[in-house]
């Protein structure tokens, strides 16, 4: 999370993007959930994703981080170090492989309730990267540090408010050095006053330079922070563009209902 | 109640218990543990030949009595060719009767742990079994603890049956002591209430375990 | 306890060879009727009519005696597993176990008796049986006794159960072996029981072997009629019963 | 594999289970339950003597073995004056057996209904007794059939240990043909497969009686 | 839920306030969670209490509904119709008026799963106020049309979305013709476009004259519909006023601190 050991990873020659997502397709059943999804996302850029519920924001996202399987589509990491057909039959090392570039933060944090704080951190370090025990710990103990949770570290998830978790569901994410963060609603659970903390620490990742895909309803983040808008509905992507255009001035009728109701909700 | 037949009675019936009960139910509640985390695996593996085997296993373990499962270990496997001693059939026998039952006991506690959980595990990079071992077990185990005790305190009443195959245990104890002095209920009595307080030591047991696999949720 | 290696070879029956070569007779007994086998003092030694003439018995083939306790469920199902060469344990002689076994010859001989509680005064005989309730185990041939003389039969797991149900008033009378009866009688003293009849057949008890072992019958019988000739099954008996019913 | 014998003893064994087994599970689970049901209320009244005579009595059921607690009610307790008739007493015995075991079930039921569920019976006025019964137990019921299936699946077999108090069922049956017949074990397994079919029957019976109280639930 | 019918219980004669509460006090265990806590509430007036998590909101509201029993301090409903100091033991019947005055919205909206919508509107008017089956049905009929929910009225609760949901829980209360309305966080589960849709409701009835006390951080609702908004933080209501003045000129330092993070979150 310090500038130098971080994003590394990701710093590929800057012409190619990290992530290029092509024509993704996806349904339940009957229910086509996602269309055909096309975005790409340069290093170093957030993207957000905005839309009503239902619209298929998450199944985006945990395609992306391998926990759901699109029925059609293409998805390209680093340039084609990973690069994934969903078209043909995906190999669980394909997934592995996928995984390994991208972190996911879930809404709900879904930390592990029986490890503690710094046992959350360390255990994809150490049980899936392999490395030093020592060595995983130092590094978690900085972010933890950085995120305010240093003397946490021996608490067990149950005895942590809302922001807290969520904090630790982010530093275990950034604790991979994925090429890729991935947000789903990180703050929709959380009680109102608790949303800045967690909303600070995602702005200074962001400044940073980590690349970073955001589900999110906190519009005054999406400001300040995004790259990339996408105004998700149904499956397709209505509209898409560079934050301060696509919330002042939507040309699609669907995103100004939309953006209405977030705005001015009765 | 002839107290003094009560008193020489009590330690041959306790005895029976240390040699044949105990050790019997530990170690084929042990096995029977290893044998059900199969078969609850074998359930949810989601491949259907699988869980086919394991389901038909849980139905005939649970639907037919211990008793014939007893028999046909020891009395009709030696037909086909197979002769066990009597120590090991019962092992055997107690073994996959507890793996039937808490087979059932352990998927119920894994399904129990959120589907969070399971998708937590991949995003740090861990594979399905890697996931299993090391974040839905150990949740899991703190749910099936008082089942599975259930299961042990059962286990421990049904190592009477062992006697039918030649173990001695405590019941065997009893009803030896019975047959002698015709004092049947007065006996019979006496073995129920050892066991009774085997089975409060076991209780013990259970809430200290449950104690401490509880440390990390909120009260 | 070891489990006999001799029932490997078991479907065909038992040689004394066989026997002999293994260097021990493995009997399979109940250890729980007395006082036929039981255990001295509850917990003590295994001991018994039953024990001490198939012990005696086995001194004469040469081998040793080795002991398998189980219940009467399991008893036959032992024997024809080959987990046993032999059960002592009263098992009387009829129609179907001799198709299922090789019986040996008998060495005991008890009439069997009807017997009542004290205080009744319907049932005299076997002929006033018929329409009254009578506690028998499934497993002795005084099961079929009772129902031939048209008594309800209430199914028990052996004698002392019965004598219980007697007392308490829920059956009306049962049918065992006298010896039986006259062990309780010794023991208990005032039973509160009384016999009132007789079977006009002794019932006949013997081992039981695997089926077509008529080669170890012959020498278990050739050993039955010395410990006859030389006196030794009467004494036996008599220490038991004061009287000799091995013949 | 004699498989005269095995056609000649199927109608006996089944009519064992059809008169015996089968009445006598229905009428003690059916008692058992109402017991269970009220010794979990007193275990969870928060009246200490309640919940502590509730904790006693399933202790004891539970730490003794069965058997002796058919003896105790048959055998013993005419010698303080009360003769109970056999298929009463097998009925008390098995309904307080299942009365201790299902008594746990009910509870954890009941406790795992969340708290939010009283509270909005209290917010619309119900008292105690009134949510525990349009509210809680309704939500409670669903949670326990699983656990009750298994309770009476376990009770189906034990029940042949009534004919130890003279109670005619579908194990005695089996236990009178294998004792004139001398094949014990082909007709243990004959009764156990007898058993197997009742409990495939029942558990049947399970997954319909789950599907209709799961109506009401997302899956 | 239309005006002729609904709050006329709650129809005193206007001088004495229908809620008056008095030094309100409660500890769990060592943890003092209300110190003293005094207000009074007018018939038709709405009520909004703020505060950060832990302050106390809910444990007011909880007391109000008989749900949690404080350890001293007074509650009158009704110019003292029920009457309780909290000081003595509380009967179970008067716990029970308690309830009968007031009815409350849950967070996590609570209905029960096991009945249809339908069933949990008339619950509490057949089961508990013994009206007739008909009327209690006619009129919740009524109440779910008002709500937009006539069609949802053989629905299980687990076929409805949060929104509709807690429109039900808001129907069910009403449907008892209580005196008081409580609502606690009534839209904070809710996805942020299905907010609106409960605020309206509660909007409708605030001004159809429905008294009603509400715990929620919509600041913009609180404005709109509140007569007072009562700022709580540690056990205390650290301020008091009308909403314009309240959000826009507060006096204590804590409730500038407290009203900035729930405006600027980061
Ligand atoms: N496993 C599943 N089985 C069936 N349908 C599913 C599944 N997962 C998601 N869906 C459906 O797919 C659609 C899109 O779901 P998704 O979770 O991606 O939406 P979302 O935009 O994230 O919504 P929200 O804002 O509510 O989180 C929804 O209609 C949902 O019901
Ligand atoms: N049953 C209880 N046992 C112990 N402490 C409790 C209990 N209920 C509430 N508390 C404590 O009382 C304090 C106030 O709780 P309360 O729920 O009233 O706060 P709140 O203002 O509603 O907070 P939030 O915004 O998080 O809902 C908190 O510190 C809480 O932990
Ligand atoms: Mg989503
Ligand atoms: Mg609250």
């Amino acid at each position: 999370m310090s500038p130098t050991e971080s994003p590394s990873r990701a710093s590929t020659p800057g012409s190619t993007p990290l992530l290029e997502v092509r024509g993704l397709a996806k349904s339940f059943g009957d229910h086509e959930v996602l269309r055909s999804i096309d975005f790409t996302l340069d290093t170093g850029k957030v993207l957000v994703l905005i839309g009503p519920s239902g619209s298929g924001k998450t199944t985006v996202l945990r395609s992306l981080n391998g926990l759901e399987q699109p029925d059609a589509g293409t998805v390209s990491v680093a340039g084609g170090e990973v690069a994934i057909d969903f078209a043909g039959p995906v190999s669980a090392a394909t997934r592995l492989a996928l995984r390994d570039r991208s972190a996911m933060v879930f809404q709900h944090y879904n930390l592990f309730p029986h490890l503690t704080v710094l046992q959350n951190v360390t255990e994809g370090p150490i049980v899936v990267q392999k490395r030093a025990r020592a060595d995983a710990e130092a590094e978690a103990m900085a972010l933890l540090e950085r995120v305010g949770l240093a003397d946490k570290r021996d608490a067990f998830p149950f005895e942590l408010s809302g922001g807290q978790q969520q904090r630790v569901g982010i530093v275990r994410a950034v604790a991979l050095r994925p090429q890729l963060l991935l947000f789903d609603e990180p703050t929709s659970s959380l009680d109102p006053e608790l949303v800045g903390e967690v909303l600070t620490v995602m702005k200074e990742l962001a400044e940073e330079g980590w690349t970073m895909v955001v589900v999110t309803h906190e519009l005054v983040f999406a400001r300040e922070v995004a790259d990339e808008v996408l105004f998700l509905d149904g499956g397709v992507i209505v509209e898409r563009g560079a934050p301060e255009r696509l919330f002042t001035a939507p040309t699609q009728e669907r995103t100004k209902q939309f953006l209405n109701r977030l705005l001015f909700p009765f | 109640m002839d107290w003094e037949l009560f008193w020489v009675s009590l330690w041959p019936i306790v005895r029976g218990g240390l040699v044949g009960t105990i050790p019997l139910s530990i170690a084929s509640f042990a096995i029977g543990l290893v044998i059900a985390l199969l078969v609850a695996l074998a359930r949810i593996s989601g491949i259907r030949v699988l869980s086919g085997i394991a389901r038909f296993y849980v139905s005939v373990i649970r639907g037919t009595p211990l008793l014939v499962q007893l028999f046909v270990i020891f009395y009709w496997l030696p037909s086909l060719g197979l002769l066990i001693d009597p120590w090991p059939s019962a092992v055997i026998a107690f073994s996959l009767n507890v793996g039937g039952y808490a087979a059932e006991v352990i998927r119920a506690a894994i399904l129990s742990v959120p589907k969070g959980q399971w998708e937590a595990g991949h995003t740090i990079g861990m594979s399905r079994t890697t996931t299993l071992r090391r974040i839905i077990l150990p949740q899991a185990a703190r749910v099936s603890v008082p089942p599975l005790s259930n299961t042990f305190i059962s286990l421990v009443k049904d190592t009477s049956l062992a006697s039918l195959i030649l173990v001695t245990e405590l019941f065997r104890e009893a009803q030896k002591i019975a047959a002698f002095s015709q004092e049947f209920v007065m006996i019979y009595m006496e073995a129920a209430l050892v066991y009774w307080v085997f089975s409060l030591v076991l209780s013990t047991a259970q809430s200290r375990i449950e104690k401490r696999l509880d440390r990390y949720v909120a009260h | 306890s070891d489990a006999p290696d001799a029932g490997a070879e078991a479907s065909d029956g038992l040689t004394l060879a066989e026997v002999q070569e293994s260097g021990e007779l493995v009997v399979g007994t109940e250890g729980t009727y007395r006082p036929f086998s039981y255990h001295e003092g509850g917990s003590g030694a295994l001991t018994g009519y039953d024990i001490e003439v198939v012990t005696a018995v086995a001194e004469k083939l040469g081998v040793e005696v080795t002991f398998e306790e189980t219940q009467w469920d399991a008893i036959f199902a032992g024997l024809q597993s080959g987990r046993f060469d032999i059960i002592a344990n009263q098992v009387s002689i009829n129609d179907e176990r001799e198709a299922a076994y090789t019986m040996s010859d008998p060495y005991t001989v008890s009439p069997g008796v009807l017997i009542v509680a004290d205080s009744n005064t319907e049932i005299a005989s076997f002929d006033d049986l018929s329409g009254f309730s009578s506690a028998q185990s499934l497993t002795s041939n005084w099961y079929e006794v009772a129902v031939g003389y048209g008594a309800t039969v209430e199914a028990v797991e052996g004698w002392a159960q019965a004598a219980e149900l007697l007392t308490q008033g829920r059956v009306d009378a049962t049918v065992n072996d006298e010896l039986t009866f006259l062990d309780f009688e010794k023991t208990e003293g005032d039973t509160g029981l009384k016999i009132v009849d007789e079977t006009d057949d002794a019932s006949l008890n013997a081992f039981a072997l695997p089926k077509g072992s008529d080669d170890l019958a012959a020498a278990i019988n050739e050993a039955l009629a010395e410990l006859r000739a030389d006196g030794t099954l009467a004494a036996i008996s008599e220490s038991y019963f004061g009287s000799d019913v091995s013949e």
